[in-house]
C-alpha cells in the first residue's frame, strides 16, 4: 500500500532525526560539563584568588570546548541546512559558553570578545557551522550579571580601583547595547536586566568615590566624546 | 532668599493643588466604579432567574411560561440596567467595561434565550439597544452595548440552548431540538469567522472551545433519536422516523 | 506580653477546634465506611437480586448511619452556632448517604424521600443539627444517576414494566428540580446531569414499549398533566 | 385505578409543595448573599481609604491624621459593618463566611493599623469585637469576627506596616521604625506557631511568605540606616548611631 | 572603535531579520484568514451530505494557499538554509492548511492525501520549501478529530453506510501511525488522541450496525489480511 | 438569512475597528522609538554631561511627540467616544513619554511638570484627546525611579548640592502622592516603590552632609512645614 | 578538610545511584518499546482477527519481557533494599505490561491472571524482586478500560455472546475490587473509572439482549449464589 | 473462588501497608509540631545576640526528636526493605529538622554538622533506619537561606565581624556543593538558590567593609591555599 510506504519513510526519517538529536544530546551534555569546571574555576576570582593563575587554569577549558564543537559541527553537518531546526538543542548551553569566555577575555585584557572571535575560539566556522548571533549577544549579557558581584568582591578585597574599570567597560557595553533595536524576546528581556548591573557598578563607584577611596586614574568618562575612551 | 522661598511655597502648593484635584478625579472614578459593579451583580443575579424561568417551558404550558419571563426580563431591564445606563450616560462607557461586563453579557444571554423560545429566531443587538433608549436622558449619548459583550453573551447562550435540547428531545419536541440545532450551528459557523477579528479574543476562545462541546452534545442527542427512530421504519412501513417517534407516546400512553 | 497572651489564646482555640475536627473525621470515615457496604448491598439491585432481601439488609445500615450522625451532632453541640464551620467535613458523605436512602426509599415505595423524612430516618434534628438542604438536594441528584443503569439492568433481567415506572418518577423529580433558581455550582451541574438520565430512561421506555414488551400498566401520566407524555 | 392516579397526583402535589418551600429557601439564600457581598465591599473599599489616611501621617500632623482616621474608621463600622452585623445577627455567620470574609479582613487591616500608629500597640480581637456589640440586637447573638478572619487580617497589617516603616526612616523616625520592626518580628514569630493549626491555612501560607519579605525589608532597611550611621561614629564621638542619625536633619537643614 | 562596528553589523542583520520576519508574518497572516473562511465552508459538511458544490468553494481556497506558499517560499528564498529558524512562525498555520485540506481530499476520493500531493496541493517544492513532515503528521490528526462529528452528523443525515468507511479509513490511518516511534512531543500528544476518535466512531458503526440499519457492504476488514483493502 | 447579516455587519464594525487598531500601533510603534532616542540622549546625564546641551537635543523630540499623538488623536476622532477602548494600545508607552517629559522639565526647572502643562506640551487636547490622569501618574512615578541614579552619579561627579535639590523634590511629590487612595493596582506598585526612591536620595544626601560635602545652599525644606526636614 | 572530605563521599554515592538510575532507564525503556510492539499486536484483536494466531504472536513478546526484568532484577540486585527507592522509574512501564498479559491471559482463558502467575510470567521472584501488589491491581484497572472496545466491536462483528461473557468477568472483577478499601490515590481514581466500563458493557448486553441476539447460554449471575459462577 | 481469596489477601496487605502509614503520619505529625516550637525559638536569633540560654532551649528539642526518630524506626523495623516506600512521608519534615539542627550546630561552633553527627543527634542508625543523604542536603540549603538574614540583624545588633564568618563559612560550603554533579530536580534547585545567600552575605561584608566598621581579623580566604582555612 501507498499509505504503508509512506509512513514507513516517515519512520526512517524521525528516526534518522531522532538519532542525530541523541547525538547532539551527548556532546551538549559534555559541553555542559565542561562548563561546569570551567565555571567552578573561574569562580575564585570572587575570592580574590591571583587572576594570571586563574586564566591559566580556564584557558584548558576553551580547547575542551574547540574539541565539543568540532563533534557538533560534524553531526550537523549530515545534514546541511537543518542548523536551526535542532538549534534549540544546544543554544542554553551554548550561551554559557559564551559567557564564560567573555569573561575570561575580559579579565585577561579589559575589552569584550568580539564575536569572530569567540567563534574563532571555540573553533567554529562561520559559514558551515557559526555562532549564532543572538546566543553571542545572550552569553554577554550573562557576563555582565556577574560584574556587579565581581567589583563587590573586588572592593572588599581592597582594589579600589576596580568599579572605574568596570563601570567604563559596562557602560559602553550598554550603549552599544542600545544601538540595537531588539525584539520582545528573551535576549531584550537579559538586556533590559543589563541596567541593573550598571546601576550596581555605579553604586559601588560612588561608595568608594565619595570616601576618597578611588585612586586618581583617568576618568569614567572622556570630556566631551561620547562612547568609550 | 525669602523671594526664592516663597516660590518653593508657591510650587509647593500648586503641587498640593493639583494633586487635590487628582485625588477627587480617582475617588469619584472608584465611587462610581463600585455602584458599576453592584448594578451589574443585580443584572447578573436577576438575568440568571429570568433563564431559569425559560427552562421551566414545556409543551404544556409554553405560553404562560415565557410571558413571566418576559416580565422577569423587562423588570430587569427597568431596574437594573437602568442603574447601569444612569451611571454610565454621557461619559465613557468604554472605561468601566470590565466592571459591567460580565453582567451585560448575562443580560443579553437572558434576553436572547427569551426571544428564541418566543420567536424562534436570534434577537439583534440593535433591537436590545433600541429598548435600552427610553431609559437615557434624551440629552446625553445613549448607552448603547457593544458588539463585544454582545457576541460575549451570545457564545453564553448556546450552554442554555444545549440543556434546553436535551430537555426538548426527553418532551418528545424533537423538531423543536433540531431547529435549535440548526440555529446553535449557524451561530458557531458565524462565529468562527468573527471571533478572530475581536478586540481581545482570549476569552471568547475559551467560550468557542465550550460552544463546540455544546453544539455536539445537541448533535449527538439528535443522532441517538433518529437511529433510534429509524430501526423500526422498515417494520412499519413509515418513511419519516421523527414523525412517528414524536407521535408515539402521546398515542401509546 | 499581652501579644503573647494573646496568641496564646489563638492557639487554644485553634487547638480545641482542631480536636473537634478528628473526632468529626473520626466519626466521618465511619459513615463512609458504612456507605460503602450499604453500596454494596444496595449494588446488587443491578445484578436483580430479589428486591425484599437487599432492602432487609439496606436497611440494617440506616440505623447504623442513625448511630453515627447521633455522634456527630453531640461533638457539634459542643460548638453551637458553627455547624457551617465543619459542614466542609461531612457534606459529601452525606450527599452519598441521602442518595442511598432516598434510592431505597424508593425502591420500597415508588416515592420520593421528602427532605423531612430522610431527617428522621438519620435521626437528625432540624433546630439543632439538620440536614443541609443543598447536601439533600444533591443527594436526590447522585440517586436520579443510577437509575439509567437500574433500569438497563432490569430490562436485561426481564423486568419489562421497570423503565415506565422509573421514567414516571423521574419526570415528576425533573419537573420539580426546574422550579429551582441555581447559581453555577456543584448543584447546578449535577441538576444538569439530571436531564440525561431522563433522557435515557426515555430512550430505553421507548426501547419496551415499541417492541409490545411493556405490560399494559397504567400509563406514564394523564393526558394533558405537565411533564412528558 | 383511579385511586391509584389520584394517589400519583398526591404524590406528585407534595413533592412540588416541598420543591416550593425549597426553592424560597434557596432564594433567600442567594439574595441575602448577595446583599452581604455587597456590605463587604463597602467594607472593603471604605477600610483601605482608612489606610491611606494613616499613611499620610508624619511627625508634624501625626494627631490631624490620625484623628481624621478614627473619625473615619468609626464611619466604616457604623455605615457598614453594621449592615453586615445586621444581615448575619442570629443566624450562622459560618454559612456565609465566604461572601464577607474579605471586608472584614480588610477591616481588621485598618482597625488595627490606625490602632498600633495611635497606641503603639495590637488591637485585640475581643476589643474589636467589643464595639461591635452596640450594633447588634440584644435579643439576637450578636456577630463576633472569628479568630481566622482576625489572624488573616493581621497578616495583610504587616505589609501596611512595612510601606510605614520604610516611609518612617525617611523621615528620620528611627526608633518608630525599629519599633515597627520588633513588632512585626513577633506578629511573624507566634503566627508560626498558630498558622498550621488554622482551619485552611492554604491562604495563610502565602501570606506569611509574603510577611517574611516584609519583616526582611524592615530589616534591611534598619540595617542600612545602622550602618550608615555607624561610619562616622569614630569621628564623631558619640556612642548612639540612632539618636545622632535622627537627630541630625533637623539641625543641619 | 571596533565595538561599535560590531554592534552597528549587529543591528543591520538583526534588523534584516526581523524585516523578514514581518514579511513572513503578513503572508502568514493572510493564509491564516483564508484558513478561516476554508473553514466555516467546510463546516457546512455537517449541515448535509457533501455536495459537489461544497467542495468546488473549498477548492477555490487552495489557490489562495498556493499563492500565499510561493511567496513565502519567496522570502525565505533569500536566506537559504534558515528555513527551520523561521520554522515556528508559520508551523501552526500551516498544519491547520494541512488539515482542511487533506479533509477536503478525504471527501473528495476517500483516500489520505499523501504528504507528496499535498505538497503538489500547496505548490511547495520539497527541494527548497517543503512541507515539514511533522507539521504534515499533525495536520492528518487534525483532521482525524472532525471525523467522529461528521459520521454522526452523516447517520442523522440518514447515510448509514458513513460509519463504515469512515471506521475502515480511521483504523488504517492509525495503524499507520503506529509503526512510528514518535517521541514525547506535541505529534505524540495528538496521536494518543487519535484512539479516542477511533473509538468514537467505533461506537457509531456499532449503534447502526446493531440497529441493522448499515447496508450489507463490504466488511471494515478483509479477512484474514492484515493492513487496509 | 437575518442571521448572517448581522454577522456580517459584525465583521464589517470589527475589520473597522482592527484597521482602527493597526493605524493606532503604527503611531504608537513611533512613539516608542522616538522614546528610546530621547531616553538615548537623556540617560547621559548620568554621565554627567553638560545639561543645557542634553536639554536641546532632548527638547527636540517633544516636537517629535506632538506629531505623534496629532495622528493618534485624528484616528480617534474617527470614533468619538471610543478612546478607552483602544487606550491598552498606547498607555505603556504613553506613560514613558510622561516620564520623560517630566524628567527633563525638571532637570530644566526643578519643578514637577503639572498634568495640563504635559498634555499641553505634548500638544493634547483634555476635551477631545487628552492625558489620563492615571498615566500621568504613573509617569511621574517612572520619573521618580531614575532620580536616585541620577544623585549618585552626580555626587560621583563632583555635584554635591544635588542631592539636597531632589531631596527636596522628592519628599514634596511624595507628600502630594500621599494625598490620593489608590487601589491595589499598578500605580499603587509603583507609589510604593517611590518610597524606596526617595529612602535612598535621603542616604545619599545624608553621605554627602556627614563628610560637610554639601554647599550652604537654602535647606530642604523650613522647619514646621509638612513632610521630612 | 573534613568537609571536603565528606563531600567527596557524597559525590561518590550520587554517581552511583545515578549510575544505576541510568541503566535502569535503559531496560526500561526496552520494556516500554516491547510493550508497543506487543500493544499493537493485541490491538488487532479489536478488528476481529482470529484470536489463536493473536495471541501465538503476542505471547513471543512475554519472553522478552522476562529478559527485560531479569536485568532489571540483576541492577536492583547490587543494592539491596532500595526496591522502593527507583520504584518510579519503572512503575508506570510495568502497570502497562501487566494490563497486556492480563488481557493476553482473559482472552486466551477468561479468567484473570492472579497476581502471582503474573509474576511467574515475567520472571518476577517475591522475594527479591517481586510484583508490586499495586501496580498489579492498575494494570488490572488499565486492563477493563480495554473491554468496552473489545464488546462493541465483537458484537459488531457478530458475536453476540462476547457481552454476556465480558459482563461477568467485569462484575465478579468489580466486586473483587470493592472489597478492597483503597486509599485515595491513583489505584482508587482507575478502579472509579472501572464502574463505567462496568457500566458500557451492561448497556452493550442489553442491546444485544432486548434484540434477541443474545444466544441462550447461561446467564450472567447464578441463581441465589453471589459471586461470579 | 481463588479470585476472592487472591483480593482477600490484597486486602489485608493493603491495611497492613495502610496501618503503617498511619502510624508514620502519626508520629511524623508530632516531628512536625516539634520542628514549629525548635524553630519559632532559634527565630529568636534575629532579635538578639546568640545566647546560650537560647541554644539551651533548641538543644531541649533535640532529644524530643530523638525519641520520635526512634518511634519511626521502630514502625519500619517492621517491615525491613521498604524504607524507601514510604521515604515520602516523612522526608520533607526531616529536610526542616536537619535545617534547624545544622544551624543550631553552627551557632554553637562555627562549622557544619556533619552527616554522620547529624544522624548520631537526632539517634539515626545508618545501617538500619538512616538518614538519606539529599535529605541532609536539601537541610543544609534550607539553613542557608537563613544565613543572609541572620548576617543583616547582628551587623544591625552592632557584631561587624558576623558577615565575614558566615561569607567564609558560607564559600566553603558552596564550592563544596560544586563538587557534586547534582540531577535536575529538587536538591539542585535548592542548591541554585544558594548562590543568592551567597551573594546577599558578600554584599552585607562589603557594607562593613567599606565604611572601614570590620574588626581586622583574618581574611575571607587564606592566602595561596583553595578550600576553607
Ligand atoms: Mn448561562
Ligand atoms: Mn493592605
Amino acid at each position: 500500500h501507498s499509505l504503508e510506504k509512506q509512513f514507513e519513510d516517515f519512520r526512517l526519517q524521525l528516526e534518522e532525526s531522532g538519532g542525530l538529536r541523541d547525538r547532539i544530546r551527548t556532546v551538549v551534555s559534555e559541553i555542559e560539563s565542561t562548563t561546569r569546571l570551567m565555571h567552578a574555576s573561574l569562580l575564585l576570582v570572587h575570592q580574590s584568588r591571583p587572576t594570571p593563575e586563574l586564566l591559566e587554569k580556564a584557558k584548558s577549558y576553551v580547547n575542551v570546548f574547540n574539541d565539543h564543537y568540532k563533534q557538533l559541527a560534524e553531526v550537523l553537518g549530515e545534514c546541511s541546512g537543518q542548523y536551526y531546526r535542532y538549534h534549540g538543542d544546544w543554544r542554553s548551553e551554548t550561551q554559557t559558553v559564551v559567557s564564560l569566555i567573555v569573561f575570561m577575555h575580559w579579565l585577561e585584557t579589559g575589552n569584550l570578545l568580539m564575536h569572530a572571535e569567540a567563534e574563532e575560539k571555540l573553533g567554529l566556522n562561520s559559514s558551515e557551522f557559526g555562532l549564532d548571533i543572538e546566543d553571542y549577544l545572550i552569553g554577554v549579557c550573562f557576563m555582565s550579571n556577574e560584574l556587579p558581584r565581581y567589583v563587590v568582591n573586588q572592593v572588599t578585597a581592597g582594589d579600589y580601583d576596580c568599579p572605574r574599570k568596570v563601570l567604563k567597560f559596562l557602560t559602553e557595553l550598554h550603549a552599544a547595547f542600545r544601538m540595537l533595536n531588539l525584539r520582545n524576546d528573551f535576549l531584550r528581556k537579559k538586556f533590559d536586566g543589563m541596567k541593573y548591573d550598571l546601576r550596581r557598578v555605579e553604586e559601588v563607584y560612588y561608595d568608594v568615590k565619595i570616601r576618597g577611596l578611588a585612586p586618581n586614574g583617568e576618568p569614567v568618562e572622556d570630556q566631551g566624546a561620547q562612547g568609550p575612551p | 532668599s525669602s523671594t526664592k522661598r516663597a516660590r518653593t511655597m508657591a510650587t509647593n502648593s500648586s503641587m498640593r493643588d493639583a494633586f487635590s484635584k487628582h485625588a477627587e478625579y480617582l475617588n469619584n472614578l472608584n465611587d462610581k466604579r463600585e455602584r458599576v459593579v453592584k448594578a451589574s451583580r443585580d443584572v447578573t443575579m436577576n438575568s440568571k432567574k429570568v433563564i431559569f424561568q425559560v427552562h421551566r417551558m414545556s409543551k404544556y404550558n409554553k405560553e404562560e411560561v415565557l410571558e413571566k419571563a418576559e416580565k422577569d426580563l423587562a423588570a430587569v431591564t427597568n431596574q437594573h440596567v437602568s442603574r447601569l445606563v444612569k451611571e454610565l450616560q454621557g461619559t465613557d462607557f468604554w472605561k468601566l467595561r470590565r466592571a459591567y461586563s460580565p453582567g451585560i453579557q448575562e443580560y443579553i444571554e437572558a434576553a436572547t434565550f427569551y426571544n428564541f423560545c418566543k420567536t424562534g429566531s436570534l434577537l439583534k443587538l440593535d433591537e436590545i439597544n433600541s429598548t435600552l433608549l427610553p431609559l437615557s436622558d434624551p440629552s446625553l449619548e445613549p448607552l448603547q452595548i457593544n458588539v463585544l459583550d454582545y457576541l460575549l453573551g451570545l457564545a453564553d447562550l448556546t450552554g442554555e440552548l444545549m440543556r434546553l435540547a436535551i430537555g426538548q428531545i426527553s418532551d418528545g419536541e424533537l423538531e423543536f431540538a433540531e431547529k435549535i440545532c440548526r440555529f446553535v450551528r449557524d451561530i458557531y459557523r458565524d462565529l468562527t469567522l468573527v471571533v478572530p477579528i475581536m478586540d481581545d479574543s482570549s476569552d471568547m476562545k475559551t467560550k468557542m472551545d465550550t460552544m463546540l462541546q455544546s453544539v455536539m452534545k445537541i448533535e449527538n442527542a439528535c443522532f441517538s433519536v433518529h437511529v433510534r427512530g429509524s430501526e423500526y421504519i422498515p417494520l412499519l412501513g413509515s418513511n419519516d422516523p421523527s414523525s412517528f417517534l414524536v407521535g408515539l407516546p402521546d398515542i401509546e400512553l
